[in-house]
């Protein structure tokens, strides 16, 4: 966690823990004790294993979990207030115009029967923005023929078109804070890397905090400055995107950049991580990383300890040996 | 598109031919009116005499073959019972029928969205299991029962509305009630299912993302969405309703299509009874024709042809 | 009375409109099938064409047949009559009525088989007019009920000018008679409108307008009653008698009527019920007097013949009798070897609680060792067995006697009748109703008819159950006595102040 | 396969314990502990008409179709003028209406029941193959299924009921063949969605034959609304049987319905409610329970489900 | 050993056979041709470039063309929609072919036609010489000759009714079936194969990650043994770690089994790690083809080297950029001449008039352009 202080930041996410209610048996925590920050401005990037709960914190910060889930321990302070504990009417007040989200799926989370242009009025009411904004937002996507694509519905567009029409859909209201969850899976690396530069302008310009939720860790070293590492529910390290790439302070991360295929790759085979992920049921107080890590001893069974240096943190005991190894390692 | 209803149009005429073929052997079998014609102290010989006389002791086929010929005239045949030609008879009946049915499904409709959406936001909970009781119950009331008891209750305890037949807007209300119950439970079961299946879709969750309202996004996302199969069980009711109404109108002494096919059926009037099920027909297909042109313009991925 | 509509009850209606009465209205159950006066057959119509059309010969309240358009009439010799009527009639549409008329429409009825009428006429062999208003009319044989006939359905007088200038398709939307009310419109299934003959030649119509609706559902059509929507109803089901009665402002209404309901028997070889001890047997176990009591609160009749009081020939000994000894028909059961088995078919709804009464008889019957088949049919299918003879042992029905004329109910003990239904024949019995049939001399007539059914009591074709009462609710805004033939004659309805 | 891979993966490591809701095998007193509360409403709602019934002669306090005038139209107990002996009430013959309850129970749910599984399994026959097959036979089958939807089906039933004796299997039948077509067109539409899902075309891929592809990837998925359509159904069967009683079709005596009681008792309803509110009742009892019942029964057919809300 | 196991193939000379063809039969006479340089095939003895092959590919697709035919709106007219368009490609036996391209380029597409699921509009696809159509819209090859897919979306290629050992069990059903004795068998081998435990059996799909899924889709495409084994982008859903878990098992089972695969993705590390040859699709043609590290080391169409350069992870803080600006175009309504020209930055006049050939590039690749 970065040493700034509360009144500078957006948003900061403290201990999150969301559970979802179950029928017979207890109640499942599915994100436990995830804490990161991000300050105005700042693009963030969100990384880790599929299902360790990055959707699901983004989703509580938006106030929209599913259900059966909620928000159930820590706090989510947005500019101070703390929106875990804020009424509906509040929360709702924020989407749009402070914050806004771009969904993992933009195959299903357009509106099939309504036109992309009323879509997008409807995101920009709020923030009172007019019909010249929505088309130049439109061309600023790279839509050739804006007009056009308003009397559209999202059947009739391409993947990558719907990405784009949800990316203009979350810009439009010029928020704070834009969460994108995985805004460019569905895409070439061409479109990507496009896309990605939008974002990255539109940031820059509007002074919008990003957070990116990608696995593709090309795209979050183009996109963001900072980085948060998440495994089984926690955030377990956070640093700028540089600093953490280069030199992981936690086991997991280091695994992970090591499996990554590279560009003319001449492995015979990839690196990965072995044994799988342990199931919430699973979690206890101690490293959840420890089942699968090789530095682990019987220490780990214990809460790992924050280790904070300068504007880097991970949680681990055994950081020391770990950045020993590095060391012998040629680095990445 | 022009093309298109071209086609199904001419789809429906193989489905009318069915259509009459079968009622015309289901008339058939039922047997021949000559017997109620000459009521209690005919002879035999008059029955014959009768039979001969309408061209019913000719094979069946032949029979068959001189009905589809008319029928492809557009000459359904004469009435025994009136004395007239059939289709204008029924077509005589068929504004009554369609008041009560249009009148029962917009009621039904109107009862029907709004509880269903109710309930299906709040699934699980107390209102949903309200909901769902009465639905129930509306379902297990079977319309004569609730007319009888609609017509106690308001017409002969309170004396707000008139007893039956047919003239006012008031004399609509009653029946359209007791007829519009059964299709408002059973649309409303069909709304809350697809309602849950729409609420936890993605793009309701964009809306929701977007800082809408709940009303906003649950009346005008949702329910839009909810349009296609609403619609198209409120179709299908359509032909069930017809077949509900006929009670109705026995019980509110309305004058319309059911009461007329139920004696001509029991009257074993051929005439009628394929006049009544042509008209009746030809609705059916007409609205689910429509409902499909509907469906298009409302779901544009629907792909027709 | 008042039209029905909401909040205006029969006060209101009057009240506001300077005392004079204006409308009756009255319901019954059944819509008429056909207005063709010659082609329906049906009470409900009867009991309109008889307020639109005029006849030769009316019954009266005490159901004598005496004149209407008729003046002068002479019986020429056995088969010829000559009839002069009345020269101050109109039709509706202004045409005088003629004996050309006359002519016309009986002529119509005796030629055209396709008439439902046609089977009563067809004894009489020829009409003539032989002046502007007189006619004569020739019969095959003697007919003792010639008058008789012309005073019932089906004997209505036409306007022959109108039909041969407009066809008869015409005649049929438009309903021109010469009775005290004339045609307005007929919604089929809901009401028929008439309205008063200015012209007419009798005495001036009550009624400015009556309106005869069609409420085939019991309780619907009561509850019209209860809330003033009609003035007098028809058929008030047997379990609404004392709610109906216990109105303040509303009376019940009984009276006999022609129709007796009874179970036709089938007697042909191979049924068991061809034994004459098990249809005995049948009788004695059927205590009528139960099911008139406890069913119809005694305002139903047993019987024993199938004509009832009132009926021109009808025995009056076997009026408000049964036979009931359920220790004999054990017996009877007992000694016959097996069980017999029957099959009692009924309906439900075509006659006041006929299903109910059906189950009492099957009950019954069982209690005294019978094995009953209970086979309850809907309307449809009901008739069709009886028109089709395809009735098993024992088939509920109640027939009406149309003539008020016991030739008429006898017919169904000719072995000619019989055949193929109840298969009775009786040669004796047989002869009586030949030889009755050809008598003028109504004492004579009436004895035969009596001992003929004396006779079939006893070898019962036809087990007798009871006589279906008429029963009217009647609202105190008018006042009305119900009629032994089941008519209603508007003008016979007085309104109260 | 002594010379498989040994892969770096979670094979060669021991399964994690498994969390306590998801496991397959469960005991039965676990599978009883995972009904939950609207599972055994249902249940109760319909096993206590199918107790019933099944015992009906031996737990009937009268004879159901004994008439005694002498009794006609006692109300239940608790109101004015009525006798311990008769818990319900009389009809107006006479007759105990909590032993034709009993009595009509039988004949009810056999209609409600039989007639459904047999439109349904006609329905869903037909559904699964029309729209698995597509091409000609979908549309002869369509047209078929469009006719019969426009063919009022009380014709239907009147006719068949004229050329058939009347009585309960012929009713059974007559229900049967003219609900079916709901059914098919239902079904059909929900075929033609799957049988582009990818996992049906997997199963294409393997070489699966048609057949079973329906019976095996397709036919499971069309299940829940299966249910909730034949659920909806059973409510239906049960209350048409009654309005056909009303047009004199439906069951006769000595059969004994709680249509058919409805339907008779409607003359009653301003004098003696109790004659036909209480065979309504009862159904609508029976059809909340089957209701609940088919809920459950789809949730519990969802393994998705299995083990979480 | 249970009957068609191939396990066999590893160690025999046949066994990698298939890395000494190269798969551009169909596309010249320069094709054929390896380039040392390539770790997989650097032993390998040198094939003669002539057509005169000793062993025909494995998989062979010839001049295939696919079109939908689509409705724009209610009133529309009907329009064709190119899908797939002149593509040849040969795979030889053991070997894997990479196909990256834009999404909505159709490489789905192709990969149905090459597993029996769509037939063909024109060209035919020959799996050892037999025809995977029969040319009536009908498939004559499934099951055993055909190839198995395994689709994009693992998990909804999954029934989700069935529990793992049916869904392994399925195939192993379809005739010549394997008796029920056996089945069992199987499936634990098949489990144990793509490292699942033997406890997976009793779950059903909405109980595993994704990575899990992905396997379990695999083990049952391997339940009968195929030669072919077409992977529709099987790890762009995944993250890393797990995505180099199937990566590294698809590599190991071709091993031991002697697959053969043709591989598509968007992601050109991971393409590029699996594949021996590589074919760039763009607007439902193949732009490119040949080597996979030629490809991604010098690549020639400008379409191919964006692709590469967008890969290359430089921070837009750090002045990274986008290679390619431009309307993306519509596959209903593509450009004249080359389809990548609206995006290209090297197009000329010439490629708005000339739509350019797939011809060969040095000797052993080909490339559609006019420029490079
Ligand atoms: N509605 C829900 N009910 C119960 N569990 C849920 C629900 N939604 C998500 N989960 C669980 O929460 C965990 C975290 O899910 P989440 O979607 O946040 O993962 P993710 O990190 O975004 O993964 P991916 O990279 O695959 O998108 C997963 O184990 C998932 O199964
Ligand atoms: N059934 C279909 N009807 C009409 N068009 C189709 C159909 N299937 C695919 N297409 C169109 O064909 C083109 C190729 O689609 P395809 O799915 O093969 O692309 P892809 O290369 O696999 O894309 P992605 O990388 O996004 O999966 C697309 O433009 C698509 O819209
Ligand atoms: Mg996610
Ligand atoms: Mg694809």
């Amino acid at each position: 966690m970065t040493a700034e202080t509360a009144a500078q930041e957006l948003l900061t996410v403290k201990d999150l823990r969301v559970s979802a209610t179950r029928r017979e048996s207890q109640d499942l925590h599915v994100v436990d004790g995830a804490s990161f920050s991000i300050a105005p401005g700042e693009r963030a990037a969100l990384v880790g294993e599929s299902g360790s709960g990055k959707s699901v914190t983004c989703f509580s910060v938006m106030g929209l979990l599913a259900q059966n889930l909620r928000v159930s321990g820590g706090s989510i302070r947005w500019r101070g207030n703390d929106l875990a504990t804020a009424k509906r009417e509040e929360i709702r007040r924020l989407r749009g115009p402070e914050i806004a989200m771009i969904y993992q799926e933009p195959l299903t989370s357009l509106n099939p029967l309504m036109t992309i242009g009323y879509q997008l009025k409807e995101a920009a009411r709020r923030s009172k923005v007019g019909r010249r904004e929505i088309l130049e937002m439109l061309d600023r996507v790279g839509f050739a023929d804006p007009r056009r694509i308003m009397g559209q519905r999202p059947h009739e567009l391409s993947g990558g078109m719907r990405q784009r029409v949800m990316i203009a859909m979350a810009l439009i209201g010029q928020p704070k804070l834009l969460l994108a969850d995985e805004p460019t899976t569905a895409l070439d690396v061409t479109i990507q890397s496009q896309v990605l530069k939008l974002m990255y302008d539109l940031s820059y310009e509007m002074g919008t905090a990003v957070l990116i939720v990608s696995h593709d860790l090309s795209v979050v070293r183009k996109l963001s400055d900072t980085i948060h590492v998440m495994y089984a529910g926690q955030v377990v390290e956070s640093g700028p995107t540089d600093s953490v790439l280069s030199q992981p302070r936690h086991p997991y991360t280091r695994a992970l950049l090591s499996s990554a295929p590279r560009l003319g790759d001449t492995r015979e085979r990839l690196e990965s991580i072995p044994g799988i992920v342990p199931t919430p049921d699973q979690w206890d107080a101690g490293c959840r990383f420890r089942s699968r890590c090789p530095l682990a001893t019987e220490r780990c069974a214990e809460t790992p300890p924050v280790d904070v240096v300068a504007d880097r943190s991970s949680a681990c005991w055994h950081v020391d040996q770990l950045l020993a190894e590095q060391k012998e390692a040629t680095p990445l | 598109m022009g093309t298109y209803i071209a086609g199904r149009l001419a789809q429906m005429i193989p489905t009318l031919l069915l259509i009459v073929t079968i009622v015309f052997f289901l008339v058939y079998v039922v047997g021949d009116p000559v017997g109620l014609m000459l009521g209690d102290n005919a002879t035999p010989e008059q029955v014959a005499a009768m039979r001969e006389a309408m061209g019913l002791n000719q094979p069946v086929f032949m029979q068959y073959l001189n009905y589809i010929g008319s029928v492809l005239t557009g000459d359904f045949g004469e009435s025994y019972q009136y004395g007239q030609a059939a289709l204008p008879i029924v077509l005589e009946r068929l504004p009554a029928t369609l008041t009560l049915a249009i009148g029962a499904i917009l009621l039904a409709l109107v009862i029907a969205i709004p509880l269903g959406v109710w309930s299906a936001t709040h699934r699980g909970g107390v209102i949903d299991s309200v909901v769902s009781s009465i639905s129930v119950l509306a379902k297990a009331m079977p319309n004569f029962w609730l007319g009888i008891m609609l017509i106690l209750l308001f017409a002969v305890t309170l004396r707000w509305l008139p007893v039956s037949g047919a003239g006012s807007w008031a004399h609509l209300v009653l029946p359209v009630i007791a007829l519009g119950t059964g299709t408002a439970a059973e649309i409303t079961r069909l709304v809350r299912s697809s309602m849950i299946e729409i609420l936890s879709q993605d793009y309701i969750r964009t809306a929701y993302g977007k800082g809408l309202r709940r009303r906003a996004v649950v009346y005008r996302h949702a329910l839009l969405n909810a349009f296609v199969p609403v619609t198209s069980i409120t179709i299908l009711q359509f032909s069930t309703l017809i077949g509900g109404a006929l009670v109705t109108e026995v019980v509110f002494s309305w004058p319309g299509l059911g009461q007329l096919l139920v004696n001509a059926v029991s009257q074993r009037d051929m005439a009628l009874v394929q006049a009544s099920v042509f008209v009746i027909a030809v609705m059916v297909l007409a609205l689910s024709l429509i409902s499909d042109l509907l469906f298009k313009a409302v779901d544009r991925r629907i792909n027709l042809g | 009375g008042c039209g029905g509509v909401p909040g205006t009850t029969s006060e209101d209606a009057e009240t506001g409109a300077d005392n004079e009465p204006q409308t009756l209205v009255w319901a019954h159950s059944v819509d008429p099938r056909s207005m063709d006066p010659q082609d329906a057959l049906q009470t409900s119509a009867e009991r309109i064409n008889r307020n639109m059309y005029s006849r030769l010969f009316m019954r009266d309240e005490n159901m004598e047949v005496v004149p209407e358009l008729v003046t002068d009439y002479e019986q020429i010799d056995d088969e010829t009559w000559r009839f002069t009527i009345r020269e101050d009639v109109t039709f509706h549409n202004g045409d005088p009525l003629t004996a050309a008329d006359v002519e016309f429409s009986i002529d119509r009825v005796i030629n055209d088989e396709t008439l439902l009428e046609y089977q009563f006429f067809n004894q009489i062999a020829s009409v003539e007019a032989t002046g502007d208003y007189e006619v004569e009319i020739v019969t095959e044989g003697p007919m003792p009920t010639l008058l008789t006939l012309l005073s019932k359905s089906g004997s209505d007088i036409l306007p022959s000018g109108y039909i041969e200038e407009n066809g008869m398709d015409a005649f049929i939307d438009s309903l021109i008679g010469s009775g005290p009310y004339q045609f307005e419109s007929w919604q089929r299934d809901d009401r028929i409108t008439l309205t008063k003959n200015e012209d007419y030649w009798g005495e001036e119509p009550v009624w400015n307008e009556v309106e005869v609706r069609t409420i085939p559902e019991n309780s619907t059509r009561v509850s019209e009653l209860l809330t003033g929507g009609v003035d007098i109803i028809a058929d008030v089901p047997p379990n609404d008698w004392d709610r109906v009665d216990a109105e303040e402002d509303i009376s019940m209404q009984f009276e006999d009527t022609t129709r007796t309901v009874l179970l036709i028997v089938r007697m042909t070889e191979g049924y068991v019920t061809a034994d004459q001890e098990i249809r005995d047997a049948i009788d004695y176990a059927i205590d009528q007097g139960a099911i008139t009591e406890s069913l119809f609160g005694g305002h139903a009749i047993p019987t024993r013949t199938r004509a009832p009081l009132g009926v021109f020939g009808a025995n009056e000994d076997l009026y408000d009798d049964y036979v009931y000894d359920p220790e004999q028909a054990a017996e009877i059961v007992e000694n016959y070897g097996e069980t017999p088995s029957v099959t009692l078919t009924a309906s439900r709804g075509t006659y006041p609680l006929d299903a109910e009464v059906a189950e009492m008889l099957t009950q019954m019957l069982e209690e005294v060792g019978f094995e009953v088949n209970l086979e309850i049919l809907e309307g449809g299918s009901f008739s069709d067995v009886f028109s089709e003879y395809t009735n098993d042992e024992l088939y509920m029905i109640g027939l009406a006697d149309g003539l008020l004329d016991a030739s008429y109910s006898l017919v169904h003990y000719t072995e000619q009748r019989a055949a193929g239904q109840t298969d009775y024949s009786n040669e004796t019995v047989e002869e009586l109703i030949a030889e009755g049939n050809r008598t003028f001399d109504d004492e004579r007539r009436a004895e035969l008819y009596a001992e003929a059914q004396a006779l079939v009591a006893e070898d019962r074709p036809h087990i007798p159950l009871y006589v279906q009462p008429g029963a009217f609710g009647v609202s105190d805004t008018v006042s009305w006595a119900p009629r032994l033939d089941d008519n209603v004659i508007f003008d016979d309805v007085i309104p109260n102040e | 396969m002594a010379e498989s891979v040994t892969l770096d993966s979670a094979g060669t490591e021991s399964a994690p314990p498994r969390p306590p809701g998801s496991s397959k095998r469960r005991s039965w007193k676990a599978r009883l502990r995972s009904i939950p509360l609207s599972g055994w409403i249902g249940l109760v709602c319909v096993g206590i008409p199918a107790v019933v019934a099944l015992l009906a002669p031996w737990i009937t306090p009268h004879p159901p179709a004994s008439i005694d005038p002498s009794q006609a139209l006692l109300p239940p107990v608790g109101m004015e003028g009525s006798d311990p002996a008769y818990l319900l009430g009389t009809d107006n013959l006479g007759r105990d209406i909590l032993s034709r309850l009993i009595e009509g129970a039988r004949v009810s749910l056999m209609i409600g029941v039989i007639a459904v599984v047999l439109a349904g399994s006609i329905g869903l026959t037909v559904g699964l193959v029309a729209g698995y097959y597509g091409k000609w036979l979908d549309a002869v089958l369509m047209r078929v299924v469009d006719a019969l939807l426009a063919i009022p089906s009380v014709l239907l039933v009147l006719v068949i009921l004229g050329v058939l004796n009347p009585g309960m299997w012929t009713l059974i039948f007559v229900l049967g063949i003219t609900n079916w077509v709901i059914y098919a067109r239902q079904i059909r539409a929900e075929v033609l969605e799957l049988r582009e899902r990818q996992f049906v075309r997997a199963a294409q891929n393997f070489g699966v034959p048609g057949p079973i592809i329906l019976i095996r990837h397709i036919m499971p998925n069309v299940l829940p609304s299966f249910i909730v359509l034949s659920t909806l159904s059973v409510a239906t069967v049960i209350v048409t049987e009654s309005a056909l009683s009303f047009l004199g079709l439906g069951v006769q005596p000595p059969d004994i319905s709680w249509g058919l009681m409805l339907t008779t008792g409607r003359d009653y309803l301003a004098t003696a409610w109790w004659i036909s509110t209480l065979p309504g009742l009862a159904i609508t009892f029976t059809v909340l329970g089957i209701l609940l019942l088919g809920d459950w029964l789809r949730d519990a057919l969802d393994p998705r489900l299995g083990g979480r809300s | 050993m249970p009957p068609g196991h191939r396990t066999l193939r590893r160690d025999s000379p046949g066994g990698r056979r298939g890395r000494q063809e190269l798969s551009l039969l169909a596309c010249g006479p320069a094709a054929g041709r390896t380039e040392g340089g390539d770790p997989a095939v650097s032993t390998s003895v040198q094939p003669p470039v002539q057509p005169a092959q000793t062993e025909s590919p494995l998989l062979q697709i010839e001049n295939l063309r696919k079109t939908f035919t689509v409705r724009s709106s209610l009133l529309g007219a009907r329009r064709e929609l190119v899908a797939v368009d002149s593509v040849n490609l040969s795979i030889p036996a053991g070997s894997t072919l990479g196909l990256v391209g834009e999404s909505g380029s159709g490489k789905s597409t192709l990969a149905n036609m090459v597993s029996g699921l769509l037939a063909p509009t024109q060209g035919q696809v020959l799996i050892e010489g037999n025809r995977v159509h029969d040319g009536r819209g009908r498939v004559s090859l499934r099951g055993d000759q055909g190839a198995q897919i395994v689709f994009q979306d693992p998990y909804s290629s999954l029934n989700p009714r069935m529990p793992v050992r049916r869904l392994l069990a399925e195939p192993l059903q379809v005739a010549p079936r394997v008796p029920r004795a056996e089945r069992e068998q199987r499936v634990k081998e098949l489990l144990d194969q793509v490292g699942l435990p033997e406890s997976a059996m009793d779950k059903f799909p909405h109980e595993f990650s994704g990575g899990q899924r992905q396997r379990i889709v695999i083990a049952r495409a391997l339940a009968r043994r195929p030669r072919l084994l077409v992977c529709d982008e099987p790890v762009s859903a995944l993250d890393v770690s797990v995505q180099s878990q199937i990566l590294n098992l698809l590599k190991d089972l071709q091993k031991e089994l002697g697959l053969t695969y043709l591989f598509i993705g968007h992601g050109l590390e991971s393409v590029g790690f699996m594949s021996d040859q590589l074919a760039v699709m763009y607007l439902g043609r193949i732009v490119e083809q040949g080597p996979a590290h030629q490809v991604l080391g010098r690549p020639v169409h400008p379409y191919t080297q964006a692709l590469i350069t967008s890969s290359e992870a430089v921070p837009f803080r750090d002045g990274g950029t986008v290679e390619l600006q431009g309307e993306i175009p519509s596959p209903l309504n593509p450009p004249s001449g080359c389809v990548f020209r609206t995006r290209c930055p090297l197009a000329t006049d010439i490629c708005a008039e000339k739509r350019p050939e797939l011809t060969p590039r040095e000797s052993t690749r080909l490339a559609a352009c006019h420029h490079r």
